[in-house]
């Protein structure tokens, strides 16, 4: 059953030291901010972070990266204008990363979320990042064996939830927030609203309510505050 | 899921087994409250009718849908909105509909915390038989059996003991052909419960009968909780 | 870019004979009946076909059955109460089977639309229906490896599709269309109705319009007759 | 989609090489009314602002959308509302939205007809270079760069034929790091167009420059339509 929370404190609570942590968004759309700002409060360290960026500007995961907190970045596009801080723990060797083409590290989560064990992927086939992977062709094209990506802990920016638990997104927000949910044991998702179970529409449901074990209402924070 | 364990077998003696009515209310009382829960084609299904009101239960139907409610009746039938036996049901509030490789992903990745599911024969080591009964003019047909029987986080079976001929059911390897391996983990029949682990199979409770008689009557060893 | 078709021959023109037809729905529901019905006076033979049953009654795809245009079938659960056209042919041996449980018929076609080569599933691992495929132990568990199944048709029965090609569907008749859609060269979706592009709320579409070739409009079909 | 093909070698004289502009105009003629199309980030982007009004195609953008309008603009601007550059930008009729790994799936399962990238180097072959540099202090960045050129059914690349500092980037083989094998099928240059196949290069238009010319830079085997 999904718990419903005011205080993001309360929403992190319980992730362990050494944990893989998915966090979605891209950029800035669908980046759960108020759930990596209270990982950060939250204290875990020597984490692994699965995000498509490796940060943006001095806040959120790029805030999180500089409290020193991520041993490994897997993504597929850390380079960006804004992403100074992981740019510097690069370059000083303070951080381990791991490219993954955008459209696989999208596929290894939802195969662990689906239960698949490994999968042929033609994407890289012949490139640097292919390098050591054991290839296979089928039908006269190659392929690269690509392995599940499993987080302990997702960390997701819906637009609604409701009180079962079920979730649905906003336009380019959506994107790495559905499979993330899959592919977690925990997951945590930061809504602008919770509404009673009912009231969202079970066809436009994006998420269904087994993915999600927490919701932190920020309609809920924000009255409050 | 957790599952509180009984401290001791209890044997329930001074009245017969169970009826199908009362297994499948054993089955319910079982099921975790909040849980996800799949219940198979046929007999499986009536579980449903004893859950409590309040046990947060969430029925997951294979071909598409969480929050599945009862069966429909009357206005309430709509051919679009059926079970995974064809049956016409109805929504409850918090449902949600899905396509069939995202129901089995549902599946087949871990997250039905329960399903619950007919055989034809259970092995000791929780081996799963309940598709097919190898008879030469059969025509196979599996439907989602595999899928539930791999995928589920629990797999609970709910058959009776013995055959109509007195043959049992609950045997040290299956003879029909397999659905899945060792992937039963409590057997529920009209004349025991049982606990299947990798150590083998414990009589949690029985019905109108003893484990000595049990164990007189199956080729498979049998403890109990006593023996912890 | 999708074609609006008020008659079902028109909308089924071109199937090749020999052509693998994969055909939507659960039982009744979301079985595209009209589509099916035009692919037996369109003529196409020795077809595959992919469908979750074979067939109810003696209408639609047992029709198709019994036309003696389908040279083998390959479905999860081909018995039924009332499949008696299959049955008959099955025993007769003037039919081909392959079975092949529900959700690893379901990703095999998913494998096919998204451009996976083969993939690891734990599905039927140890049973008759893995005998002769290939197995590999991952993290400790064992798969089978599974290969994608494309259509060379696909037929769907969704509820409403926009002008653009864009579909959404009716509670569990969704089932294998959305998965069918992406799988097949040429996907033919019959709808209940069609309504202008921009009328279905983006965030609600369920098969995107870029999978759909061909929409059949029952709406029209019927104020036509 | 079918293109037509021009019937001999173009050798556009009499003027310069194409600019910026014009060049993704030829981008845009040569895209097939009602195609499904991704424009890289960049100089790509700028193809759409080319295609005709009536053009029937349907932009992908692989953050999740199919039917991306034009940037947005003052009231417009919807942090939630991004292309692939994290531009924000505009929804048409029509649009839909999907998560990552189906939007991937819809590109890795070839269902885009045409996508239009950057490059660094293109080879004779086809192969494309154009994620990274190969410096060493370079910090690795891929994004969808693979994924879109080894899932479109075809792709287009638009660069400079030269470096500034006059080195060709169409090359008998990528000396920087790949991003896909033999999947360029046109590339589109400042000094000629060029149709790239398992056969080899053939030029189909030169802009203030003659083939002749260009053989005499390229160290790359080039025919003409007029050979076939």
């Amino acid at each position: 059953m999904t718990g419903i929370f005011a205080d993001p404190d309360d929403a992190v609570a319980g992730i362990s030291d050494g944990s893989t942590v998915l966090i979605g968004g891209f950029g800035m759309a669908g980046m759960p901010v108020q759930l990596v700002d209270a990982l950060i409060r939250q204290g875990a360290t020597d984490l692994t972070v699965v995000c498509n960026n490796a940060g943006n500007g001095d806040t959120g995961l790029a805030a999180l990266l500089a409290a020193g907190r991520v041993r490994k970045m897997i993504c597929s596009f850390p380079r960006q204008s804004d992403s100074w801080v992981f740019d510097g723990l690069y370059r000083a060797g303070k951080i381990e990363l791991e490219v993954v083409p955008q459209g696989t590290l999208a596929e290894r989560m939802r195969a662990a979320g689906a239960g698949i064990g490994a999968f042929y992927c033609p994407t890289g086939v012949g490139t640097p990042l292919a390098d050591g992977k054991e290839t296979r062709t089928i039908d006269g094209r190659d392929y690269v064996l690509e392995y599940p990506i499993k987080g302990d802990v997702a960390l997701v920016g819906a637009h609604v939830g409701d009180r079962a638990g079920n979730l649905v997104y906003r336009k380019t927000a959506r994107n790495f927030g559905p499979v993330m949910a899959t592919a977690a044991t925990l997951t945590i998702a930061q809504v602008n609203r919770v509404v009673e179970a009912g009231e969202l529409d079970p066809e436009t449901v994006v998420t269904p309510s087994i993915y999600v074990d927490r919701i932190l209402d920020l309609g809920t924070a924000e009255a409050a505050s | 899921m957790t599952v509180v364990p009984l401290p001791t077998t209890v044997e329930h003696l001074g009245r017969g087994p169970l009826g199908r009515d009362e297994l499948a209310a054993v089955v319910a009382r079982d099921i975790p409250r909040g849980s996800f829960v799949n219940l198979g084609i046929g007999q499986p299904t009536t579980v449903a009718d004893h859950l409590p009101a309040d046990s947060g239960v969430v029925l997951h139907t294979e071909n598409g849908m969480l929050g599945m409610g009862p069966a429909a009746h009357g206005d309430e039938i709509d051919p679009d909105l059926v079970n995974a036996g064809k049956i016409p049901v109805t929504e409850l509030p918090g449902a949600s509909y899905f396509h069939q490789a995202d129901s089995f992903a549902m599946m087949r990745g871990g997250h039905i915390d329960v399903c619950v599911l007919g055989a034809f024969q259970v092995s000791e080591r929780g081996d799963l038989a309940n598709w097919h009964t190898g008879a030469s003019d059969a025509i196979p047909a599996v439907g989602g059996a595999m899928d539930l029987a791999t995928g589920a986080k629990n797999v609970f079976v709910m058959m009776t003991l013995f055959t109509k001929e007195g043959t049992p059911k609950l045997v040290p390897r299956c003879t029909y052909p397999l659905t899945g391996l060792a992937c039963v983990s409590r057997l529920y029949t009209d004349q025991a419960v049982f606990r299947i682990t990798p150590d083998g199979v414990t009589v949690v409770e029985t019905y109108g009968t003893t484990v000595q008689e049990l164990a007189a009557r199956l080729d498979v060893g049998l403890r109990t909780l006593d023996d912890r």
